[in-house]
């Protein structure tokens, strides 16, 4: 069997968040986009995690994000895998 | 016809520096006067004419004091923390006889403050912030109008005297736009002997403010003393608005004259006697002009964005004739009509009792 | 000719100076007295911004409008910030998309969906035009061919794209004002 | 279900958002430094000297003492700190108007003498807070608001490189240029700053780390365009090398 | 007992600085005051203090500023032009509200002048040379042994304010030697909860004078303006030689202030009824102490190595109750006992008339 | 019997007697000076800019027009001098103190701007007008006023070389250092400030000429000894040579 | 207790500070009120220097000598500037080598050739410490053992060679100073 | 015959010179002595030509200067020289 693939997860703080785009052109899994109809406090169409399962973990958007809208966590699925 | 067009006063003063014969502009980005530099950078070339960027307000200053010794119309402007930077400069030019104009553009103080509009600068300006005895003849615009026509006669008045000239205003009037009327008449021009041109057959011309030789500088200080008297009989100017009969004399400059012109509109409009005296020269400062009302006035109020820093001229020109008060505001606060007219109110009410 | 101070307000980026400026520039034909005042907020990016536009008959002593006419406002804080500036029976322009319907006594309100309208016209920048064009209608000044030609020849420099668009959202605005909420 | 962070805000980071626009260099350096001196466990003890530029408030976004300087002027200010109480860490952090403009004196005397203080230099070619004049940093040709037309370097000069400069000095112990437009480029951006502030705590004196920075805003670039644009542009003119290095050499 | 040694101003400065408990020292060289940074570069590494030769007076400032901002006790000094090109640090440490001492050694101005004593900085003390409303609390020593004094217990009041002091001085103090009684005073510590120490577990502290939040600004300034109003309750001083019945006061201080009283003793053996009035603290001024003399006072006589500038606030305070005369020279001539003299020798005339 | 004149005093000389002290380099630099403006016939069209530093009164030896400057300045003076008349030949003339301390932002600025001036720069490693305090150029070790036990350059920093700080900005035409402790120096030295003047009448913009000049007074030694400590101490830190020839090299 | 008021002068190389501030220590111990006033000159080399020292038993209110008791020389200058601050009865040393006997309508004067001694002895740094010995000796303040000890003192430092010298040279003031031309 | 050894005047300005010796030391045919009793109105010990006819013209003295004490012609003994 294959090395079961590692799952993350991405918390966005929204408000922080300014839509310059990096983390969307820098993700490389294409995992975010910009919202295309909400917009945050500030006005800005915030970060939206679209494709989560994608996620590797790379941190490419945790770097980028001049705002530190990110943080990430790796998801372990612990039904009983250690005895 | 002259033009009319709607600019700020930041911008109204750089029109009036080229209009004015302004030949080498140096500057220093700072908040709220950047649009006179960014004009500047735009224009001067536009005219052939001189336009740098400075390293600093330090060395802005000493641009302008080089090339004024070369005899041309030169110019500087900032803001307030950039105006102090600028201060041992000032004083060198002043000892120099040099004539420039700069450009204050007050904003909240002290430190870096803000950049909201302020009247903070008056005692550097007025009293001088530099070292030694010297005086800037200081103008203080109320309009984008004035922004224009101050900058482009100050070319003339420093040429005239061989001294420095300040246009001190605020960042309100830097910032507003107003319809303005561009203005038309010819700088006038003096010829400057004294000036570093290569000496070309005469004597060598020196500018200098060190006089190690005993006696010497205190002689250029009594020469400068004199052509301060001289200024101050010939150059001082006040705005009186419904002084004639004025019993409360509202005594403001700049964005506050024109708040206290509002206020006395007001006032007048319910029947109370209320003038407003606008010096235009800080100074000179038209001590006699205000003296000239003394025996009508029964209450003075100034209006400042300080914390009463002219308040202290105002003493001196009534010396205890008549009470001074005071309102203001600071920090980038500026008064309000309303805030004004309380306070005349509770002065007038001390009138009436 | 009756004064009019009116207040344009929301963040940095929303362009408010730009509209305040075209309103102004374009009121110069039409009163002897304006003036136009920018707040030049912080030096640091990304706070509120307003400016403000006089117009008068006379002399105008203060370009600080301390009791506003209409006030236009992008966000819900210069909403906040300004109601309690507008004098009885004055109007109201708020961007619906952030701001919340106003609780008014009287006067007029219109609320556009500024941002989300812009958003679907493909850039979020014309917010401010969609909004400006809903208060030129409702304070009545010009016609809308004035309004039209003065945003025509701003956006000229930005090129026929940018142009076109600037003009689709004033109408936009123009047209939503005929909606008003309370009068 | 359980969940291992793998990256978490830095502490030293507070939850005020910052004022930059969009895609601005500062906040990506501001949240390595942040992560940083979580790192290192300094925050109790580190002084930040913020700059007059875009990144003036500094101390709104870290949590930890911090001076205001006027403007060119972190170098003195931060020697004063230093003089006074070497036990603390100490940093400048500064623009390229406030460094190598009005500020040119005091950077180069304080690296001179080798105060031991990290300064993290961002340059990104622009008076950022002032609406995006001319710096010394400016490219020739590049448009700003004091150079309509673009720099000419003929009367404005050439862009200043501030770490050649800098290397012509005796005393800094680790000079270096870097840039943060790239995963790859900001994290060698963190290792060569983390560097910095150890040996500063290691007694070795002054420090100079140049970060090439994205000024969307008066690049009139979008945020993406303006990364591309530091490794494209910048790059060329300000190589990304390290000048010097004593602990290395040791 | 103290040690009694023969010093200049300027050395007794510094030694009272040391005594003061300063901790740092920033300096640039300009003359007069050479012998003050020569001084500490010896004396302060012996007391394993700081001592730095800045690049430049700005650099000192600032350095200054960032040694006090994290609770030393820290000093500069310089001569007129240096001092000028303080300003913009002056109104940061003012804004900030930072203690530290700052000495300037007078010397003839404007611009480069000379190196001898002049009082042509008052102005710039006092009325505030930087930007913004601010105010330095100003000390104005007439020996070497007040040099001493002074510039040590200035550290105190600097700390108890967290305010910025000058010594104000001249060339003549600064190189005038005298026997002196070293101080041995311990210096007043007071905790500085405010200082950059780390943050160390409290929440973080800032040095600051930007306050961009609309109105933040405004509430720092008006903190200051109710300092300033403390201060002034608190700390205002004069030295008053025979104005008991005194019908003619000198108003002098700092080396006019010893002339005067030399005047002063000179006319009393004449019968003729002078006083001297000498400010000690410059800002806030002796208002109050001089107008308690004014039931008796016919004529003031203002001394000053200046055009005059003490002159305002003198008037400022009699406010046109008796005449305010004035003699002074400039650009380092120094007025003479006789030519004081023969002044009030010609207006005590007038009063006998 | 007749006379050939094989030297006579230069005519922009004046006839005021120097007020340097005995042996003093800065009355070597303006006699070669005058010379120089007199072989160029350029004294109805030269302005100078004198420092502040022993050099003020500069004004009182060469009759031609001159400005005083503050103190650092003269980089700037002479920008406003010769941007507003380009017609004429500018120099500044600054000491050590005066333009590597406290006027060094001011001289980088103008070299990097590419100021059509020339500078000539004197290098006594002391502030000599004041009474002998450390320069940025003070050797380490030297004794100063306000280095009573020698220049340490741990905490004042190591001597500034400011030829190779110049030479890492792309603008200056001509960069070198010279010094006037012998016969064949000071001829050395003329023939590099002559062409230091003539670069900037072709319009080549910034030159730099740094002179290795004694201050016997403050080296509390012999003239003579100081001519010999020049060649035997300075030159080593020194070092005497182009750092830059744009004419040469085109 | 009578003030003694007097001022040296010279050129800037000829030492005047340092027998005025010798001059001056050494009277503390006779005098409760001493100054001593450099005149610091120009900031270049090479002018004319002063100094002057005021003992009192009084509060001394200015440590300018407007009217002096006595005057020390050191050449032509100095002697034209100062003579006519000199009052009435007061003392003149001047050195011979560079200035001319003083028209005097009474006091004192002594004239040793400083500068020509001071040559023969091998350094002309010294011709100060001679006119200072004529000086002490006819002032008469303290006796010519306080004076020696007190220039040993200060010249200590500069080794053997030039502390000897020194006190050849007081001696060679002190000396001259028996014959004093006029009284 | 020997080429005719070129023969020089130095013109002093005694009130210009500071006695600081380096013409003396600089010179290679030690034409030039400081004064050993005599000294000028500023009180040095002025330079004195003590072996005029030494002196090459090599122009040394006037170089080293710093006051620019000196000047140096070429004395042509003319007496029918040229024909
Ligand atoms: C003495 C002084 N001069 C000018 C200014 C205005 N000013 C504020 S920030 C700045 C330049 C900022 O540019 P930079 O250092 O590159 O920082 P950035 O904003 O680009 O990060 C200037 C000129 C000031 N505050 N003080
Ligand atoms: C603003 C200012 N700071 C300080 C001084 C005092 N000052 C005069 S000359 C000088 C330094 C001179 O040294 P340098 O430039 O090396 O010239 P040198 O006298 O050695 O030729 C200083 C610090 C001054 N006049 N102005
Ligand atoms: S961690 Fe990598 S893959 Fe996951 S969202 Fe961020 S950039 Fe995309
Ligand atoms: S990089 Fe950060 S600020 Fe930019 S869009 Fe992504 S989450 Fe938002
Ligand atoms: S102006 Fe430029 S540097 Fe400043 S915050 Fe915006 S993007 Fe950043
Ligand atoms: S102090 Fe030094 S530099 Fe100044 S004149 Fe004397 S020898 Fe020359
Ligand atoms: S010219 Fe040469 S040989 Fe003649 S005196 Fe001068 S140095 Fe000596
Ligand atoms: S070099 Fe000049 S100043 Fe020196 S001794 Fe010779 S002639 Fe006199
Ligand atoms: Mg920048
Ligand atoms: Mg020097």
């Amino acid at each position: 069997m294959a090395k079961p693939k590692k799952r993350y997860r991405l918390a966005v703080d929204r408000e922080r968040c300014k839509a310059c785009g990096l983390c969307v052109a820098y993700c490389p899994k294409a995992v975010l986009e910009l919202s295309r109809d909400q917009i945050n406090a500030k006005g800005y169409p915030y970060v939206e995690v679209v494709k989560p399962e994608a996620c590797i973990g790379c941190q490419s958007c945790v770097w980028v994000c001049p705002d530190c809208v990110f943080e990430l966590y790796e998801v372990s699925a612990e039904e009983g895998a250690r005895p | 016809m002259s033009e009319r067009v709607l600019m700020n006063g930041n911008e109204a003063v750089g029109e009036g520096a080229i209009r004015g014969g302004c030949d080498c502009y140096f500057g220093y980005p700072i908040t709220p006067q950047n649009e006179l530099t960014a004009y500047m950078a735009v224009h001067m070339p536009r005219h052939e004419r001189v336009f740098v960027q400075a390293e600093s307000e330090v060395a802005a200053i000493n641009m302008v004091y080089g090339a004024a010794g070369a005899g041309a119309r030169a110019m500087t402007s900032s803001s307030s923390p950039g105006v102090s930077l600028k201060q041992e400069g000032m004083s060198y030019i002043a000892g120099a006889g040099l004539p420039m104009v700069i450009v204050n553009v007050q904003r909240g103080g002290p430190g870096l403050g803000n950049i909201d509009p302020a009247q903070g600068d008056y005692f550097q300006a007025v009293k001088g912030g530099g070292h030694g005895d010297y005086r800037l003849l200081v103008l203080a615009p109320a309009s984008v109008q004035e922004m224009h026509d101050f900058t482009a006669e100050a070319f003339d008045l420093a040429d005239r005297y061989r001294n420095p000239v300040m246009i001190l205003a605020d960042g309100r009037l830097g910032q507003m736009m107003e319809p303005l009327t561009l203005r038309t008449r010819e700088p006038e021009r003096v010829e400057k002997t004294w000036a570093l041109t290569g000496k070309r057959g005469r004597a060598q011309n020196i500018v200098r403010s060190y006089f190690s030789v005993e006696g010497v500088l205190e002689k250029n200080n009594l020469a400068l003393q004199e052509k301060y008297r001289r200024i101050a009989e010939a150059e001082t100017r006040a705005d009186c608005y419904r002084m004639d009969d004025a019993e409360l004399a509202l005594v403001a400059y700049g964005t506050c004259a024109r708040l206290a012109k509002a206020v006395a509109r007001a006032c007048r409009a319910d029947g109370l006697r209320v003038g407003v005296l606008r010096p235009v020269t800080l100074w000179p400062w038209p001590t006699e002009i205000l003296r000239s009302h003394l025996d009508r006035l029964k209450q003075v109020l100034v209006v400042e964005m300080s914390a009463g820093q002219m308040v202290e001229d105002v003493r001196l020109a009534v010396e205890g004739a008549v009470p001074v008060h005071f309102h203001g505001r600071m920090g980038g606060g500026v008064p309000s009509v309303t805030g004004i007219r309380a306070k005349a109110d509770e002065i007038m009410g001390r009138i009436s009792r | 000719m009756k004064d009019e101070r009116v207040i344009f307000s929301g963040t940095g980026g929303q362009g408010l100076m730009f509209i305040g400026k075209l309103f102004a520039q374009t009121a110069m034909e039409f009163y002897p007295h304006v003036t136009f005042m920018p707040s030049y907020g912080a030096e640091v990016r990304g706070g509120t911004s307003h400016c403000r536009v006089v117009l008068s008959g006379e002399e105008i002593a203060s370009p600080v409008v301390e009791i506003a006419d209409s006030i236009v406002v992008m966000n819900q804080p210069s909403l906040d910030r300004f109601l309690p500036a507008l004098q009885p029976g004055g109007r109201v322009v708020y961007n619906a998309s952030m701001v919340q319907a106003p609780d008014m006594a009287g006067g007029a309100a219109i609320g556009p969906p500024a941002t989300e309208w812009a958003l679907a016209m493909g850039d979020i920048r014309v917010a401010n035009v969609v909004m400006l064009g809903a208060y030129v209608r409702l304070v009545g000044i010009f016609p809308f061919e004035t309004a039209d030609r003065a945003i025509a020849d701003f956006s000229a420099a930005k090129g026929p794209d940018a142009q076109a668009l600037n003009r689709q959202a004033l109408k936009r605005g123009w047209d939503a004002a005929d909606r008003v909420e309370s009068a | 279900m359980s969940e291992t962070p793998v990256y978490t805000r830095p502490e030293t980071l507070t939850d005020r958002p910052m004022a930059y626009c969009p895609g601005c260099g500062h906040g990506i350096a501001q949240t390595l430094l942040a992560g940083i001196i979580d790192e290192l466990k300094i925050r109790e003890r580190i002084v930040g000297v913020a700059p007059v530029g875009c990144a003036v408030e500094t101390y709104n976004y870290l949590d930890i003492d911090m001076s205001e300087a006027a403007h060119g002027r972190a170098p003195a200010v931060a020697t004063g700190i230093k003089r006074a109480r070497p036990d603390l860490v100490v940093f400048g952090y500064q623009g390229d108007g406030d460094l190598a403009s009005i500020g040119l004196a005091e950077i180069m005397h304080a690296a001179n003498r080798g105060e031991n203080y990290t300064t993290i230099f961002i340059n990104n070619t622009i008076y950022g807070m002032t609406g995006g004049q001319m710096a010394p940093t400016t490219l020739p040709r590049q448009k700003t608001q004091t150079t309509p037309l673009g720099r000419d370097p003929e009367t404005t000069g050439h862009p200043m490189r501030m770490c050649e400069i800098m290397a012509t000095l005796d005393s800094p112990c680790l000079i270096a240029r870097t840039a943060t437009d790239s995963v790859a480029n900001i994290r060698k951006t963190r290792a060569l700053m983390l560097k910095a502030f150890r040996y500063q705590m290691e007694g070795r004196g002054f420090s100079f780390i140049e970060i090439l920075s994205a000024c969307p805003t008066y690049w009139r670039l979008s945020p993406k365009d303006s990364m591309d644009y530091i490794g494209q542009t910048l790059v060329p003119v300000f190589p990304c090398r390290i000048f010097r290095d004593r602990g290395a050499e040791s």
